[in-house]
């Protein structure tokens, strides 16, 4: 590996740009990883890792990984890091990146498109459901409730992910 | 007696309470009424004209009070012209000595005093938006005129000579007394004293912490008076309210306190302070605990020329220059 | 009217080959009060200094100036020069023309020569006001009092009094000994804590300087360098020491428990009680709180009569104690007895605790097989609660994997940032003890990274690898509690990039050097600072390591800064020279560059008494008006009193404001 | 009654409204009157919104939270990622930067984010506002003698810094217990209590792994516990737990039977005396002995029937 | 407009001041605006000394202090900022430009920060012009 001073320049900006203010504050103790359910299930790059490959400037090199995804947001980094890293905010960082870059896993973008026009990530038709277990077969949710879908939606258009024309 | 003090009081811009502390001597008035002559008295008690004055002999008065600023044309006049007649000439409470409340008027624009005195205040009618005229030819031949307004305030300092200063909004009456008694026993203070005892509104306070035994902390917390009632017998300014009693002249027997209200200075500063506000910021912002008081005080308190000037502003120099230079 | 020599320095083309000097010669001439003004190649050369001299003795002139380079280093050259020609020495003022004027405006010579005209106006106008001012002296006591009697307090204490200095040790726990007296064996050489301590301890106890008062606490330190008062409290012991033989019979009939403070809560110790076998002195105590006052009998009242026998009904420990040392009839004082102790210079050694292991919620705080590093080495201690038999809390079940944890609370932004900078290496010790006695025995350490900055501490680190002792780098997790009391260690390997987990019998936290409580309240009654970690501040880090900001105080050991023991004592040796240091010299000059309050002048509005970072200024009362004064060897010379004071009561001398009013009005002319 | 804007979530309404139905039903009986957050969408879950930009994450959070705002009630949510994603969206958005930001796209749809509904879990407001003695006087079974291993999942859990509830020590959860040894229950602690089931982002990216990191989870209270059931409050946990013992099962992963999992309301719901078909009547598992068991005469107790 | 324009400073013994000497020994170019007044700490510098200065006609002032944290006398630099802060904002409400009126902490070792704060401070006021209440007694008499 080759240390470039300006890739990791370009790494450390891109991440904090994406929300993981505080990458700079790791010292690579590694608490985090100890702790990170993602680590233990064997996803190679969370936490201090991610930091470490990010610190080195491997912005691109591991922009296929899909470990970040693999983050349960769990936020027990979070809570042990002991110099205030938020290494979720870290790991979403990078993965707003990969996101931002169509680097992301095409099984995704169902729920993408569930959230756009439904309001709902993940969507099956309650109604038979509902009825069965005594409630009204539509749900009080954006789902049956048209102003609510063309809020989600002008919100949605309205943002960069608009931009990425999923939808 | 034979030797009665020759006495003269002049109003200038001024609102005419130095003179009705005068008056508040009552009885004691009426005992030294017997040594004091009153040559002269206006405009509040005798109807007179510029003449009138202007035709005593030189140094014909022994004893000439003057309370006001000089705001207009005819109080720079009636003062310059007072000083002729007058062996001895006092600046007679706040505005005299630094300038008053008025004088706040110079940290705004000639342009702005006139616009809301005349145009924009609420009880003000005045659709044309006509301002005052100093100079009128009226039908064409009487030549009317008002005084002008100045460009700024001065105090009497600064276009007179002064032999004494007496402090206060309004001065306590005490002083024409003992003047009087110091003229008449040939005692008198060096030429250019203010007449006071000399110590802060501190020394006098039933709050000070050292004479209650309490130890003085820094202020923690800054309150305004609207903030909420003081405690009545613990130190304004250790409880967060901007008291000026360290940095005032406490002639006053400590009135202000005595009522629950903090001193705001009109005693002016203990002789030797050179310069009233900026004595007040030092000692106030020091007394503070850290800047994060420090930045309380500023947004709690708006404008610090006005708090810290209340009575002084024209007495500062900086401030007088910069008054000047406005106009300029 | 002053009489002011101006004199011009060439430094020989430093300053003329930029500013021409004549130049500003002439000008010096031509200000007010200026008699002499002349020029010289080297004005500090003694050529230049007797040129001085001479104008001084005939009398020519009383206030110099000197144009050159700056007072930082000169002043106190020129000052000697004209003291020794007669002339006050503070009636000189140095004009910074080089170092301030020719050295950085090389390129403007015009402007330079400008600029040098208005600083010598600016010297010429101070000057001008200048007074005489003399320096004082006061005596001091000699005598020292040190604060904390640990192993910094006891080293300090041993210096001092071998000096030839009386010196007060005050101890706050009824033995002295301090962390040290707990611990087992010590890094990096392994020698027994107990054996190389507790001959110091008696050695201490004995001499002939040192007055050893444990079971005290200072209540109140007033005063300044060389002339301190202290009020020592002398907590109340319900024993009577003088009878008491330390056989400890008291202790093993007294039926009230609690926690064991010097086995760290591993084990119970009694109401009555001796603090640890080895304790000096070797006294009981009674504590109050924990004494449940058997068969009734409080304190201050008569026993009741068996009616059977005819005797007082007594309390066990009065009846275990042959020597008769306790007698609960005696209406004791709670609050003990106040001494007062004048001194010259005092030491504050008082050390540290370690954090509660409760801290860390992550940690199994809940599981008895999580203890922290001082507890092991009380369990690994042969006086300890196990008598030295490394058994788990949990079932004193012999241990088959021990893990080690380091930086709990040290570097870690929820409680201390700082490194606690000897938990490595103890750490590293108990493992090396441990492995040597059971080399069986698994033991894991997880470390961020080993510290080991020390002589001989990296060679120890090492020596532990090649015992066996398993190292990871990568700081642990947390711990899950699994069933028999054993712990799921949730560590990492850094190396190897991965996750680890294992099964641990019991597992060792390192956890943070911090202040105790009561240092707040210490620090309140000596005026000591605490600096960004919250240990006591020195007065320079590097420079002034002994020192505080209040002269006269000086600190030893753990209090200013984690320390091990040879560093502890390194800086309690040093901390006790620096102590000496008045006290040897009978008496300390007070500089004349302070403040005083004209009493005529203060209204007593009290401001001034809180700005005062050094406490100098205090209330006194003149013709029954409360008046501020300075107690000059307290005073520093800082002016924030003086640029406060609104009744303008206030001067500092050699900065006062006719002064530097007329320096403003040279610089604005 | 106090009123709370119940916030649904995806899971809850659309895939198990039973788990719907015990809230409704079981709240009013406590003293808690549950309003709906008419229109409320998605938290957005993780893969979505929080994914791809923090600004439209926060304006998809903040416009659910207004919905609340508007009514003047806080939320209650049952899914721990809907408390999670709320609760984090809501401290972004004490920045004064981002929220003028985000107040600028909710601007579009003329709504505003102020801030001044609290969030909190069903688990919250049962333990914190209702109380473990009221749920004690309201049972109609009393389920003593059963063994129940629980679930809080991690969004209930950290960061603990944007929670407005927490648990005393995160890592050693205890109101989830509290609340089942309330219906009588025992509830042994296991070593994997505090550990992750592996629901939400990893088993849609690598199912694989989830199911490993699951079953350590599992087997621990298997051996550890052996419990008659498995209580949660968090709705993906109890899909994780439902779902995919039957697939290790399958795989011959582990050998003990799935044992039942239920949200802990549908549990308090059944021993307060609802109808089961109601209340718990989806799962993969076979939940009806446990059910009978939990209903049957024997555990009446008298005061309350 | 361009002059040379006058910097009263106050500098405090220990820090600026040294830091300005050293300077000196490193040779750093700076113009020959600021003239410094040397000072025991910045806490002995009286809000009246900067308003005299301005009103005799000083086009800067300029305060140098420790930094915070390094103050020889533990807490003087604190005073002076809390004075300062509120003389800068009584300056401001007076209507003087406050732009002329600098506090700086610079150690005994920032010699080029020394010379970099005049350079700075004194093309400022270069460009401000000089102080326009320069001349004149203040006073009609
Ligand atoms: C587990 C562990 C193992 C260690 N092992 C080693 C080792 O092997 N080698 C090594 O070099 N270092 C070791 N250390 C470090 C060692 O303990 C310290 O370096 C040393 O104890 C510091 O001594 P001290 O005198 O500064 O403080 P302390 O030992 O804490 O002594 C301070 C004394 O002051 C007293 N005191 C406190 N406050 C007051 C008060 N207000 N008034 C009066 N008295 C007061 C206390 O009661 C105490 O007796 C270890 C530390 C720990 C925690
Ligand atoms: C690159 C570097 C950076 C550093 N930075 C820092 C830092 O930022 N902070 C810090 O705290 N420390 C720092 N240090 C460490 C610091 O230099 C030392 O702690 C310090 O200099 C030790 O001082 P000393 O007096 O013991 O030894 P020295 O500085 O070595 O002084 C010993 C003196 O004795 C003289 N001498 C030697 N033998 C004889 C003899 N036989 N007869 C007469 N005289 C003799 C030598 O000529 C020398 O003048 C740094 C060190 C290095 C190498
Ligand atoms: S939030 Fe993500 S990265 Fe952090 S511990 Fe949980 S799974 Fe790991
Ligand atoms: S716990 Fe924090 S400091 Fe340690 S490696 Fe993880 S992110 Fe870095
Ligand atoms: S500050 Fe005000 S209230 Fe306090 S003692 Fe002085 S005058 Fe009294
Ligand atoms: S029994 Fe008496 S002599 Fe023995 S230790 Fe106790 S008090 Fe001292
Ligand atoms: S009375 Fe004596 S024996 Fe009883 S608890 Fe108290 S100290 Fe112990
Ligand atoms: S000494 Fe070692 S264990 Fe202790 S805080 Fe420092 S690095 Fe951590
Ligand atoms: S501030 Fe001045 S007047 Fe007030 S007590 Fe102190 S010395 Fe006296
Ligand atoms: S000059 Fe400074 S040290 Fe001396 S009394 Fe005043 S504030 Fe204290």
């Amino acid at each position: 590996m080759i240390i470039d001073q300006n890739k990791i320049n370009e790494a450390v900006s891109t991440i904090i740009g994406y929300g993981g203010e505080h990458i700079l504050n790791c010292v690579q103790c590694g608490a985090c990883s100890a702790v990170c359910p993602g680590v233990k299930a064997g996803f190679p790059l969370l936490c201090r890792n991610l930091i470490r490959a990010l610190l080195n400037g491997q912005l691109e090199e591991i922009i296929e990984d899909s470990s970040s995804w693999g983050c349960q947001a769990c936020n027990r980094c979070t809570e042990i890091c002991p110099q205030g890293v938020r290494p979720q905010e870290v790991v979403f960082a990078f993965r707003r990146y990969q996101a931002n870059q169509l680097a992301f896993s095409t099984s995704s973008i169902t729920s993408q498109m569930n959230l756009f026009e439904t309001g709902h990530a993940v969507y099956t038709d309650p109604r038979e459901a509902r009825k069965k277990v005594g409630l009204s077969e539509e749900t009080p949710t954006s789902a049956f409730d048209d102003q609510a879908k063309n809020e989600i939606q002008t919100l949605i258009n309205n943002s960069p992910m608009g931009e990425l024309g999923l939808f | 007696m034979a030797n009665k003090v020759k006495t003269a009081f002049l109003l200038a811009g001024g609102c005419a309470g130095c003179e009705m502390s005068v008056v508040d001597l009552s009885e004691v008035l009426v005992d030294v009424l017997e040594s004091l002559e009153i040559v002269f008295w206006a405009p509040t008690v005798a109807d007179v004209k510029y003449k009138d004055l202007e035709d005593m002999p030189d140094k014909s008065i022994d004893l000439a009070f003057v309370d006001g600023m000089i705001r207009n044309s005819e109080n720079l006049h009636t003062v310059q012209i007072l000083r002729q007649k007058s062996k001895i000439l006092v600046a007679f409470g706040a505005c005299a000595t630094m300038g008053g409340i008025a004088a706040l008027g110079d940290l705004h624009t000639k342009e702005e005093l006139f616009s809301q005195a005349y145009k924009t205040s609420f009880s003000t009618d005045n659709p044309d938006g006509i301002y005052p005229t100093p100079d009128y030819m009226l039908d064409g031949k009487y030549h009317l005129t008002i005084p002008t307004f100045l460009d700024n305030c001065s105090t009497i300092d600064q276009v007179v000579d002064v032999e004494y200063y007496v402090g206060g909004c309004p001065p306590h009456p005490s002083f024409v007394g003992k003047l009087v008694g110091a003229i008449l026993a040939g005692d008198l203070p060096p030429a250019g004293s203010w007449l006071t005892g000399g110590k802060a509104v501190c020394d006098i306070c039933k709050r000070n912490p050292a004479i209650t035994g309490q130890e003085r902390l820094p202020i923690g917390e800054i309150k305004r008076t609207i903030d909420g009632q003081p405690d009545f017998d613990k130190c304004l300014l250790q409880q967060g309210y901007m008291c000026f009693g360290p940095v005032t002249q406490g002639d006053c027997g400590a009135s202000c306190l005595n009522v629950n209200i903090p001193c705001r200075g009109c005693g002016g500063p203990i002789p030797g302070i050179k310069d009233f506000g900026a004595r007040c910021v030092s000692t106030l912002a020091s007394s503070m605990a850290n800047d994060a008081t420090a930045a309380q005080f500023i947004e709690k308190y708006n404008n610090m020329a006005k708090m810290f000037y209340r009575y002084s502003h024209t007495a500062s120099n900086l401030n007088h220059k910069i008054a000047e230079n406005k106009e300029r | 009217m002053a009489k002011v020599g101006v004199y011009v320095c060439h430094c020989g083309s430093n300053i003329a080959g930029v500013i021409d000097v004549a130049a500003v010669r002439d000008f010096a001439e031509t200000l007010p009060d200026v008699v002499i003004a002349r020029k010289d190649l080297f004005m500090c050369s003694d050529s230049g200094q007797e040129m001085v001299k001479q104008d001084v003795r005939n009398g020519l002139v009383d206030r110099v100036v000197v144009a050159a380079c700056t007072p930082r280093t000169h002043e106190p050259i020129f000052r000697a020069a004209i003291e020794k020609a007669g002339l006050n020495k503070y009636l000189f003022e140095m004009a910074n023309i080089r170092d301030q004027g020719s050295w950085v405006h090389g390129n403007d010579h015009e402007g330079a020569t400008e600029k040098a005209k208005k600083i010598v106006g600016s010297a010429v106008g101070k000057a001008r006001f200048l007074e005489p001012l003399e320096d004082k002296f006061v005596p001091v006591t000699d005598a020292a009092l040190v604060i904390g009697a640990g192993i910094g307090g006891i080293s300090a204490a041993l210096e001092l009094a071998n000096m030839g200095h009386k010196t007060y040790l005050v101890e706050k726990r009824p033995s002295i000994g301090g962390v040290m007296a707990q611990l087992d064996k010590t890094f990096p050489t392994n020698d027994c804590s107990a054996c190389i301590l507790t001959p110091k301890m008696v050695e201490v106890y004995n001499h002939p300087n040192i007055e050893t008062l444990t079971y005290a606490e200072v209540e109140d330190v007033s005063g300044y360098i060389g002339n301190f008062t202290a009020k020592i409290r002398q907590k109340q012991t319900y024993v009577d020491w003088s009878k008491c033989t330390g056989c400890g019979d008291c202790a093993t009939k007294c039926p009230s428990k609690t926690p064991d403070e010097f086995n760290a809560g591993l084990s119970d110790r009694r109401a009555a009680y001796i603090m640890f076998p080895q304790a000096v002195p070797k006294k009981a105590v009674v504590d109050m709180e924990h004494c449940i006052n058997c068969v009734g009998r409080e304190i201050g009242t008569m026993p009741k009569i068996n009616e059977k026998t005819g005797r007082p009904i007594l309390a066990p420990c009065e009846r275990a104690c042959q020597a008769e040392a306790i007698n609960r009839s005696i209406a004791h004082n709670p609050d003990g007895a106040i001494r007062e102790i004048e001194v010259g210079s005092i030491v504050i050694a008082t050390g540290y605790q370690v954090m509660d292991k409760g801290w860390f919620k992550e940690m199994a705080p809940a599981s008895p097989n999580v203890i922290t590093a001082l507890q092991l080495e009380r369990i690994i201690s042969a006086t300890g609660p196990t008598e030295g038999k490394l058994l788990r809390p949990s079932d004193k079940e012999k241990p088959h994997t021990i893990t080690f944890v380091s930086c709990m609370g040290s570097r870690d932004e929820h409680f201390h940032t700082y490194c606690s900078r000897f938990c490595c290496m103890y750490m590293i010790k108990q493992a090396r003890l441990i492995k040597e006695k059971y080399p069986d025995m698994v033991i894991n350490m997880h470390f961020i990274d080993v510290r080991a900055a020390g002589k001989g501490y990296d060679e120890y680190y090492v020596g532990a690898r090649k015992m066996g002792i398993n190292f990871f780098k990568g700081k642990v997790g947390g711990l899950e509690m699994l069933p028999e009391d054993k712990l799921r260690v949730l560590a990492y390997d850094m190396e190897a990039a991965t996750n680890i987990e294992y099964e641990s019998d019991l597992v060792v936290l390192a956890t943070a050097v911090e202040l105790p409580q009561d240092a707040t309240a210490l620090a309140q009654k000596l005026g000591l600072q605490f600096c960004g970690s919250h240990f006591f501040r020195e007065l320079h880090p590097k420079l002034g390591p002994v020192e505080t900001a209040t002269e006269g105080l000086f600190l030893a050991g753990c209090c200013q800064g984690p320390k091990d023991i040879p560093d502890t004592v390194a800086q309690a040796k040093g901390a006790a020279a620096a102590a000496a240091v008045p006290l040897s010299q009978g008496q300390i000059r007070i500089e004349a560059i302070i403040s005083e309050v004209h009493s005529e002048k203060c209204s007593g509005c009290g401001i001034c008494i809180p700005l005062c970072p050094y406490h100098a200024i205090t209330m006194q009362t003149y013709a029954d008006r409360p008046r501020a004064q300075i107690e000059m060897s307290s005073c520093k010379g800082c002016g924030v009193c003086t640029s406060t004071c609104p009744s303008g009561a206030i001067v500092l001398h050699g900065y006062e404001e006719s002064q530097i009013f007329a320096q403003i009005e040279a610089l604005t002319a | 009654m106090e009123k709370i804007g119940l916030y649904l979530g995806c899971n809850i309404p659309l895939k198990n409204p039973d788990i719907e139905q015990s809230f409704r039903k079981i709240f009013p009986v406590l003293g808690i009157e549950p309003v709906d957050l008419q229109g409320a969408s998605c938290c957005p879950a993780w893969g979505t919104a929080p994914s791809f930009d923090l600004n439209t994450w926060c304006a998809i959070s903040s416009r659910n939270i207004t919905i609340a705002e508007e009514q003047g009630v806080d939320i209650m949510t049952g899914c721990n990622s809907c408390f999670g994603v709320l609760s984090e969206a809501k401290h972004f958005l004490e920045d004064p930067e981002r929220r003028k930001v985000v107040n600028a796209s909710l601007a579009t749809i003329n709504r505003t984010f102020k801030g001044t509904s609290d969030v909190y879990h069903v688990a919250h407001v049962l333990h914190h506002m209702v109380g473990t003695q009221k749920i004690r006087e309201n049972l109609k079974y009393s389920l003593e003698g059963l063994k129940i291993a629980v679930q809080t999942g991690c969004h209930a859990l950290w960061p603990t810094d944007v929670y407005k509830v927490n648990e005393v020590n995160p890592f050693a959860p205890t109101m989830l217990r509290e609340l089942c040894e309330a219906t009588g229950a025992t509830v042994p602690h296991y070593s994997r209590l505090a550990g992750c089931c592996g629901m939400g982002g990893m088993r849609s990216t690598d199912a694989e792994k989830s199911l490993g990191l699951f079953k350590e989870k599992i087997v621990s209270i298997k051996e550890e516990t052996d419990a008659d059931l498995i209580v949660t409050t968090c709705s993906s946990c109890f899909l994780q737990f439902d779902m995919s013992q039957p697939i290790l099962k399958q795989r011959g992963l582990i050998d003990f039977e799935p044992i039942p999992t239920f949200y802990y309301t549908q549990l308090l719901a059944l021993a307060m005396g609802f109808d089961p078909n109601q209340v718990a009547s989806i799962s993969q598992i076979d939940r009806s002995g446990v059910i009978k068991a939990i209903q049957s005469e024997n555990r009446l107790i008298k005061e309350v029937a | 407009m361009s002059y040379n324009p006058n910097i009263v400073g106050f500098a405090c013994q220990w820090c600026t001041y040294a830091g300005a000497d050293l300077a000196g020994n490193l040779r750093a170019k700076y113009p020959p605006s600021v003239k410094l007044i040397k000072v025991p700490c910045s806490g002995r510098v009286e809000p009246e000394y900067v308003m005299e200065a301005f009103a005799q006609g000083a086009d800067g002032v300029l305060i140098g202090g420790c930094h915070f944290g390094d103050c020889h006398y533990k807490t003087g630099n604190h005073k002076t900022s809390q004075r300062m802060t509120i003389l800068s904002k009584m300056l401001d409400d007076m209507g003087f430009d406050t732009k002329r009126f600098r506090l700086e902490w610079i150690s005994g070792a920032e010699g080029y920060r020394f010379a970099e704060v005049i350079e700075e401070f004194t093309k400022e006021l270069q460009e401000m012009g000089p102080n326009p209440l320069k001349g004149g007694n203040g006073h009609g008499k």
